[in-house]
This record gives structure tokens, C-alpha cells and sequence, in this order.
């Protein structure tokens, strides 16, 4: 994943993360293109969908518990695997992954890991929305990850 | 003419047993019906002729199978017992019983977690700290100890403010 | 994930989820087959199978710290992916998923994310069994879902 | 994966897991080879690699929230999948699992899965790595595993 310049997006919707697609680990292959924010298949078929990503924060505000007088209501972390077509102008949440966060320690780091398999068709868009990008834990490539494959 | 045809249903000429996987301790491969494996063994091959044995290994040390007559290929690995949480095998894993994991005499089974399931793992404790009852530690801050349990501390400017509160009320004793 | 109706299970056997199998995102392909809460093999072969269960509910005892003496016991989720096979009258646990849960929230969420690959005959069995079905996030198809492939 | 028996290891490195490849579930196929820790590559190609290990502890220290001033700083539970090639001196991290641990529970447990898809080549060695091998669960093979396919 790439250090992410925040970007407006649209209020109801998850932004989007970045990706590196050539250095290091990351590649692509068999016409598997990827491009600005991306992955677009390539040819029809059924493809296994997975990525992980790590957030990370200080402590909660739920996890304040020295003037508690009851149970807090969590924070939330959330990824989304979302398809764009051609077919249809709305996007699909293919795979979502959702934690709350109620953390007591001074900071906390935890990933969230998908991956299942689709029907997908040549021209499809995948793409990963987060629910706070300033959470995600950008810096190194083995911690958060993103890939598709035939 | 009343043609009355018994037995072997096209298996072989000779009336053998009855050998039409019908029953439940045989299974067909291809063309034959097998007798399956006994406990302790695992199914190497399916066998070669009409109502023939199959051929059946002994479960390597480590694994086993608990059942009669049946057909499959790979035995059951043992689960290890978790010396992290003290526990000891009671019965070690053989080929026909899984290993039986528990605690050494004069020791309590403590479940991890509550409730307490048939798969929920559990550790071990030396007894001596079993019936003492549990060492008191201080309530949370915010609450003060009342009989044997903690109470929120008073808010309100009525009533004294117990020591522990102080950080919460003690201010209202200084008026 | 269909909506479970209840239904009594052995003492010592975790629930089986009901599943959809067409609507949506769900699809079978080359005989793979779903009935009655099982996914069927259809040929001998190795599967890669995967399954994710969100599970969420209100705050749990162990995280009621305003009473606390010691630490208390966590309760607990658990998914297990099992495979029911004719050549054996037992089941087999293939994939356990078991995480301890103490929340001192109001309400907590959480996936658990299974995926691995096992060598299966044709004709055996694949459900999924969970601890407790009330705590199952039924409500969305790209939260809890359960798959194989070839 | 097998009850460890506790090695020396570089003081900057994870110690690496043993790991049962015959018995029950385990399997190797196709000249996949499992040597002393490392899963050996037998051809070039794009590999899915995953794992999943089940941790368990008792209390944390950060977890004791009776003495507490401030919040304190969590424990960690760490899980690496790692390369090491002929072709270059020093292991890759391929994929890292990472947790902060701050639980207030009599005891814990909690698995992390990792899974994604990667060019290797014929030779390299895969070995799983974890931040402290006394927390890792080694008393059921569903429980805690790893694999590779093509």
C-alpha cells in the first residue's frame, strides 16, 4: 500500500487506498492491469479476491474507563473489497470486514484480513475503501495488501 | 417356465456371500464391494476381487481412528496436550483413542472461559489455591469496596465520601 | 449467510449455518452443489476453503469492570469448518477459528477469517458450526460468507 | 503444527515453527517438500501462501486495570511468513500479521490468518515465524496451520 494523499470523496463513501503495483513484492500479471486505485480484470472468470489491512491508533475515547460510569459506545474499523462495472453505475461491496474498537492500552494495532472468490467480468474495477485512511498502517508493504487472481 | 435366478447378481459364477454393498460395513469401488477397516487402521487400498478386504495400515504413531469398518484414507492426528496450562496427557494417544488431556492429582481443572463449553480450553491449578478465597484487590477507581463488592463512588453532596472517593468527592468534605 | 431459524443440535455439536447458494454474490459452478446446509464435492481433488463469520453482540460480563474483584473469564467465539464424509461416521474439524471475547464496550463486532487447502473425496461434506448462532451478523452477504474451489 | 521445542534464534530474528507435514490433515503434493521448518518450492510460479496461528495467554500486565494512573503499553503477538532464496543473503518478510494484546480477561486467545499470492522461485524456502512461541496454540491441527499451492 502507498502512503495515501488524502482526497475528498464522496460523503456516504469509504476512500479509497493507493496502491503500489511494480516495486518490491507487488506485481502484476496476465494483462492484470492496475491504475489509479484500481485492479481491472482482465478476462471474465471466477477470480479469489483477498486483502489485508492493518490499522493502527491510539487509545480510544471507549477505552477511557477512569470516569466510567457505564459501557461506552466503540470505535469501528472497516474495509471494504468494492466492485465498479460497466454493467451497473453502482458500486458492489464484495467482501466487508468490520471490528469495533474499544481499547484500553496507551495504542493498539490490529489487521483485518478478506479474501473469497468471485464471478466477475473483463472489465471490472476492484477496488479497497477504509473507513478512516489515517488509520491504515501504510508502512510496509508485507502489513497491508491487496491482490486478485484467476 | 419360471426362471427363478439367486444369488451373485452377474458377480462371478458361484453363489457367494452376499455381496451387493447393501450392507453397512461394505462400500463399492468400481466394480467390487469391499469390507472395510478396523479401528486403529487407515484404508490404503480397496480391494481386488467381489467382497474382499480392503487393504487396511496401521495408524502411524501419533494418529488414530476410533471406528470399525470404515473406509478412509488417513488416520486422525492426536492433539497434544497444552503444558502452557499445566495440563498432563491423563491417557496417552494410541491408535484406537485420541490422547486424553487433564490435570495431575491434587490439581483443579479451571475452564478459560465462561460458560465453560465442552471444546473450551482449559488450565490447570495447584490446589492450594483453590479453596482460599481469592486475594481482595482494590475496586476500580471510581468505586469504593462495600461488603464484598465495589460501589460507585457518591456524587451527590448528601452523603459522606468514603476514603477511596476521595479523588472523586473529597472536595466536598473541605466545605 | 441466510437468517438461522433455530434448530436443536446435538449437546456437544456447535449449530450448522444455512447458506444461500444463488441470490447475489452466491453462485456454485461444475457440480459443486448446496443442500440442506452442506456444500457437496463434487469430484476428488484439492479444495482451498475459506469462510468468514462476523459475529457481534452486546457487552459481555467479563468486561463489566465496575464489580471487579480479579480479572474475570472471557467468553468465547468459535467457527469451525466440517467435513462429513461417507468412508467415516465421525466428522472432521478441518479449520477452528476461537477467539476469547471480554469487551468493555456497549457492543462489540468482530470477523473471524478462515482459508486453507484440504485434500477431499468426491461425495464428502462441508459445513460450517459456530458456537452460538444468535451472535451471527446475518444481515449483509459480504460480512459472513463460506466457499471452496478447485 | 508441532509442540515446539524451544531453540536458540538469533536475538533479532522470530524463532521459526516446526510443523507436522504427514499426519491427519497435512499433506505435500507434487514434490513440495517440507525440510527442517521450510516449506521447499519445487518450480517457479505464482504461489497462494497462507497460515493461521491461534495465540492464548493469560492476563496481560497492560490489562490490570486496578492499579491504573494512565493507560498502559500492550503486549503484541507477531506472525511472519518468510522467504529465504539462494539468491540472496538475507530472508524477505513476505507477509506479517501483527496485534497489539491488551486484554483485561483471566486469560486470552485470539488467531491471526495470513494469505496472498506471490512469484517464487524453485528453491526459495518458506518458514512461519512468531514473536514469542510460548503463546502459540499447538494442541489442535485446525487450529493453527500453513500451506502453500500453485
Amino acid at each position: 500500500v502507498l502512503k495515501q494523499t488524502p482526497t475528498p470523496h464522496p460523503q456516504n463513501q469509504f476512500p479509497a487506498l493507493q496502491w503500489e503495483h511494480e516495486l518490491g513484492l507487488a506485481f502484476t500479471k496476465d494483462q492484470m492491469n492496475y491504475t489509479n486505485k484500481f485492479l481491472v480484470i482482465p478476462e471474465s472468470g471466477e477470480y479469489f479476491i483477498y486483502s489485508q489491512i492493518t490499522f493502527r491508533g491510539t487509545t480510544s475515547e471507549c477505552g477511557d474507563i477512569s470516569q466510567r460510569r457505564r459501557p461506552n459506545k466503540p470505535d469501528s474499523i472497516i474495509v471494504v473489497i468494492t466492485k465498479v462495472a460497466d454493467s451497473y453505475p453502482e458500486p458492489a461491496q464484495l467482501l466487508t470486514g468490520t471490528k469495533s474498537v474499544c481499547e484500553i492500552s496507551s495504542n493498539w494495532f490490529q489487521p483485518l484480513y478478506l479474501g473469497a472468490m468471485f464471478s466477475l467480468e473483463k472489465g471490472d474495477k476492484l477496488m479497497v475503501n477504509v473507513s478512516d485512511i489515517s488509520l491504515v498502517d501504510y508502512t510496509k508493504e508485507d502489513k497491508t495488501f491487496f491482490g486478485a487472481f484467476l | 417356465l419360471l426362471l427363478l435366478l439367486l444369488g451373485g447378481q452377474g458377480q462371478g459364477s458361484t453363489p457367494g456371500p452376499r455381496c451387493d454393498c447393501a450392507s453397512n460395513f461394505q462400500r463399492r469401488y468400481g466394480p467390487f464391494c469391499c469390507r472395510g477397516c478396523p479401528m486403529g487402521h487407515y484404508m490404503k487400498a480397496s480391494c481386488t476381487q467381489p467382497c474382499g478386504d480392503s487393504t487396511c495400515l496401521p495408524c502411524p504413531q501419533g494418529s488414530f481412528l476410533t471406528r470399525e469398518n470404515h473406509f478412509k484414507t488417513h488416520c486422525t492426528r492426536c492433539q497434544t496436550c497444552d503444558e502452557g496450562a499445566s495440563q498432563v496427557a491423563l491417557e496417552n494417544c494410541s491408535a484406537v483413542a485420541d490422547t486424553r488431556c487433564g490435570c495431575q492429582p491434587g490439581w483443579l481443572v479451571d475452564c478459560s472461559t465462561k460458560p465453560c463449553r465442552e471444546s473450551s480450553s482449559f488450565s490447570c491449578r495447584q490446589c492450594l489455591d483453590c479453596e482460599t478465597p481469592p486475594i481482595p484487590r482494590p475496586c476500580m477507581p471510581g468505586f469504593f469496596e462495600n461488603g464484598n463488592g465495589c460501589v460507585s463512588c457518591p456524587t451527590s453532596s448528601s452523603s459522606s465520601c468514603p476514603e477511596a472517593c476521595s479523588a472523586i468527592c473529597g472536595w466536598r468534605q473541605m466545605f
